[in-house]
């Protein structure tokens, strides 16, 4: 019998440990897995490598455990935004690393690394500084940077509705990251706003099958 | 009289090299501008790289749904045909070649189609790159909409960008408040100028060397 | 304004040249655009280049354009099955080349091309007589092979309902190849049982959107 | 005397080694003998290299989907929980170690995991590969099922393949109609065997060296 789901925010994020890669969910304020994230910080896990598009905003969830100095590095695309006074506090003090990556190459390179790839060659960024000191090829008659797998131990994403396999579908654009993160980590955690029955789902439109997802939880009023 | 164009103008004179049935992506900042200037007559395709195909306008104050957010972190719709799907195809869209029409902003163009628009020399800020290297390595059709220069008076289309790159010899024209130029073999070609403006003028307000079309245009102010 | 759909098949593979690489979905009898590939067989394009999993059976689709003598080369993964009569005949007497290729590579070829990568390393074929002379690369300890990207310049594939943007929804198994092969042609081909107005199909839902999608043409009763 | 495992009891051999809540793919021809046997006392999710999750057994005589079919082409249902997804995304879950146990035919094993299953030396045929590899190299466990010796009585488990691999280094356990043995560092070690087999019996039809456990159980015969 299989059943993903799990009771309480400890459940779901029981067992992560210092010094783990964590994969968070969310694109600016959407698709957020704010309460696992939360979780995360009081189960209490430090020396996270965090990696998520944004590097939070105010005090909350990605802000927060930048903040509480739980986080030893951030790999994003775009840390900067109206509130991302903790990220650039701690970046300028040197107690935060930044690995900056396009964001097509920072999904791309979690997929590789949920398909089982070794990696691959984009033309995003050959030509840039952040290309620099990296392997170059030149294909097609365009110059390509080769990318590594980027995968997490552990991924915290927010989906709409799920069932006891598994299975998730996602609300409008909150879909954003979960479904590659979802492939790319060892323990993969959702929440969720609900729970429904096997079968409910449709089999066409599950867009993040049971087999990549290993805990969800659900959050907010039952 | 020289007669610079309003941001408004600039974004109606973009929208009108669109064509009808274009799959568009709208960098954030001034180009978002061209999508509230676009008229009825064409059933033009937005593209956010957060998984939305087919954004409509901003909802009325208070209707929004959080979630659904355009790629400068700002509330949307969907309209019908619209959809949803994952940052991976999102981006597969972008470097893929599936984008018929990019318009980004710039701090600097060089005269060979270089793009230099997510970092400064005097930057203090974390860096930051999101979706930009992408979208320009990607999209079929890569225009830059930008001032002439800086607010500081200093040119912005170069022999050679100072600043970093964003993507190398991608850019296909560049609308400015003073002209249209085309990034051609030769270097940029002007196609129209601001009503008023000399070629004189328009050269000493340029750091790179423009040729001038057989038969410049006048921009059109409103 | 987008309308996708074509009159009749014969629209629908109207253009397609000889020499062209034609990406036909399917796998066994699942999925294939049995109408689409007959309505090539009548078009007449010869010395084609076929990207399909399985190399036909019988007397029909991929079988038929065999037995014509219009396919150059098949790139498929399993060519043999119970009725594969033609393509035996054919490979048998050196009058058709074969590029065999492990059937999850095939697959990734077309989504590399499709999403604008310049190729990828698998652990796929890595030990095998397949990556013989090719180029090997240890990644994390695992031998791997380099794998270019497979672009097609036409794809067939089958769907179920479409929308005149071009959205697709598949049926059960039937999806298999279709909506990676929709990404990695220059001009994608489909058919499907229905035809939706705008706004019909779950925006949620949709598995191609329409921007991989050039025309859409429905067979069988209306 | 001799008793050699029938296929069903070979079947239920291997069935035993799969944990409730596994997610299993099973090779074609004998291997899909598997679920035939296994109990409902476990709930367990196979899936189908042609995009299938949660298939269930053969429908009903003239009430099959002609679409719904699995990797042997043969018509299969879809069980409550379970959803269908393209084929890239079939081989994300092979290749990246999603699938907890596959279940595959030989041709020959090695004693250091060596498979050979897709090509012999004196194949007629025109050689097809479909998902073998993947696989091969991307499933958790990788167990195979398959006679001891050949049907002209030649041994199948080798020091070392004498036909194409289809991976290295990668079975973990061997059930054939006479015992069964996993790979280990020090070669083939005998877990279990058929009654009535000796040791001396056993190494006769093995061309590798076998080792034996301290505590060799025997295969039940139904």
């Amino acid at each position: 019998m299989i059943d993903k789901r799990v009771a309480t925010l400890a459940d779901a994020v029981a067992g992560i440990s210092d010094g783990a890669t964590v994969l968070i969910g969310g694109f600016g304020d959407s698709g957020v897995p704010v309460e696992l994230v939360h979780a995360l910080l009081d189960q209490g896990a430090r020396d996270l490598t965090v990696v998520t598009n944004n590097a939070g905003s105010g005090e909350r969830d990605v802000a927060a455990l930048i903040r509480e100095r739980r986080v030893r590095k951030i790999v994003c695309s775009y840390p900067r935004s109206a509130g991302s006074i903790w990220f650039e506090t701690l970046w300028r003090a040197g107690e935060i690393e930044l690995e900056l990556v396009p964001q097509g190459t920072l999904s791309e390179r979690m997929r590789a690394a949920g398909a089982g790839l070794g990696g691959f060659f984009t033309p995003t960024g050959a030509d840039t500084l952040l290309a620099e000191g990296r392997e170059i090829r030149v294909i097609g008659g365009r110059r390509h940077v080769f990318e590594a797998p980027l995968p997490g131990d552990v991924a915290l994403i927010k989906a709409h509705r799920a069932d006891r396999w598994g299975n998730l579908v996602y609300r409008t654009a909150a879909r954003n990251f979960g479904p590659t993160m979802a492939t790319a980590a060892a323990l993969t955690v959702v929440q969720v706003d609900q729970f429904v029955e096997l079968g409910e789902l449709d089999p066409e439109a599950v867009v993040t099958p049971g087999i990549f997802v290993d805990r969800v939880v659900r959050v907010g009023a039952p | 009289m020289i007669t610079p164009l309003s941001d408004v103008a600039l974004a109606r004179r973009v929208a009108a090299d669109i064509p009808d049935g274009s799959y568009v992506n709208l960098g954030i900042g001034l180009p978002t501008l061209v999508a509230d200037v676009a008229g009825p007559d064409k059933e033009i395709v937005y593209h956010s790289e957060n998984g939305i195909l087919g954004m409509g306008p901003a909802p009325a104050p208070g209707t929004g749904d959080p979630e659904l957010i355009n790629a400068g972190k700002q509330p949307v719709t969907l309209l019908p045909g619209g959809c949803f799907f994952h940052h991976t195809d999102a981006f597969v869209m972008m470097r893929g070649g599936h984008i018929d029409v990019t318009v980004l902003g710039a701090f600097q163009v060089s005269e060979r189609g270089d793009l230099a628009n997510w970092m400064t020399d005097v930057d203090m800020h974390p860096p930051a790159v999101g979706g930009a290297m992408d979208l320009a390595v990607g999209a079929r059709r890569v225009l830059v909409m930008t001032t002439h220069v800086t607010r500081d008076g200093r040119p912005k289309l170069l022999p050679a960008c100072t600043y970093p790159l964003t993507a190398a010899a991608v850019v296909d024209r560049v609308y400015t408040d003073l002209a249209v130029l085309d990034v051609t073999p030769g270097g940029f070609l002007v196609r129209e100028m601001a009503a008023g403006l000399t070629a004189g003028e328009l050269q000493e307000r340029t750091a790179a060397r423009l040729s001038f079309a057989g038969d410049v245009g006048v921009l059109a102010t409103a």
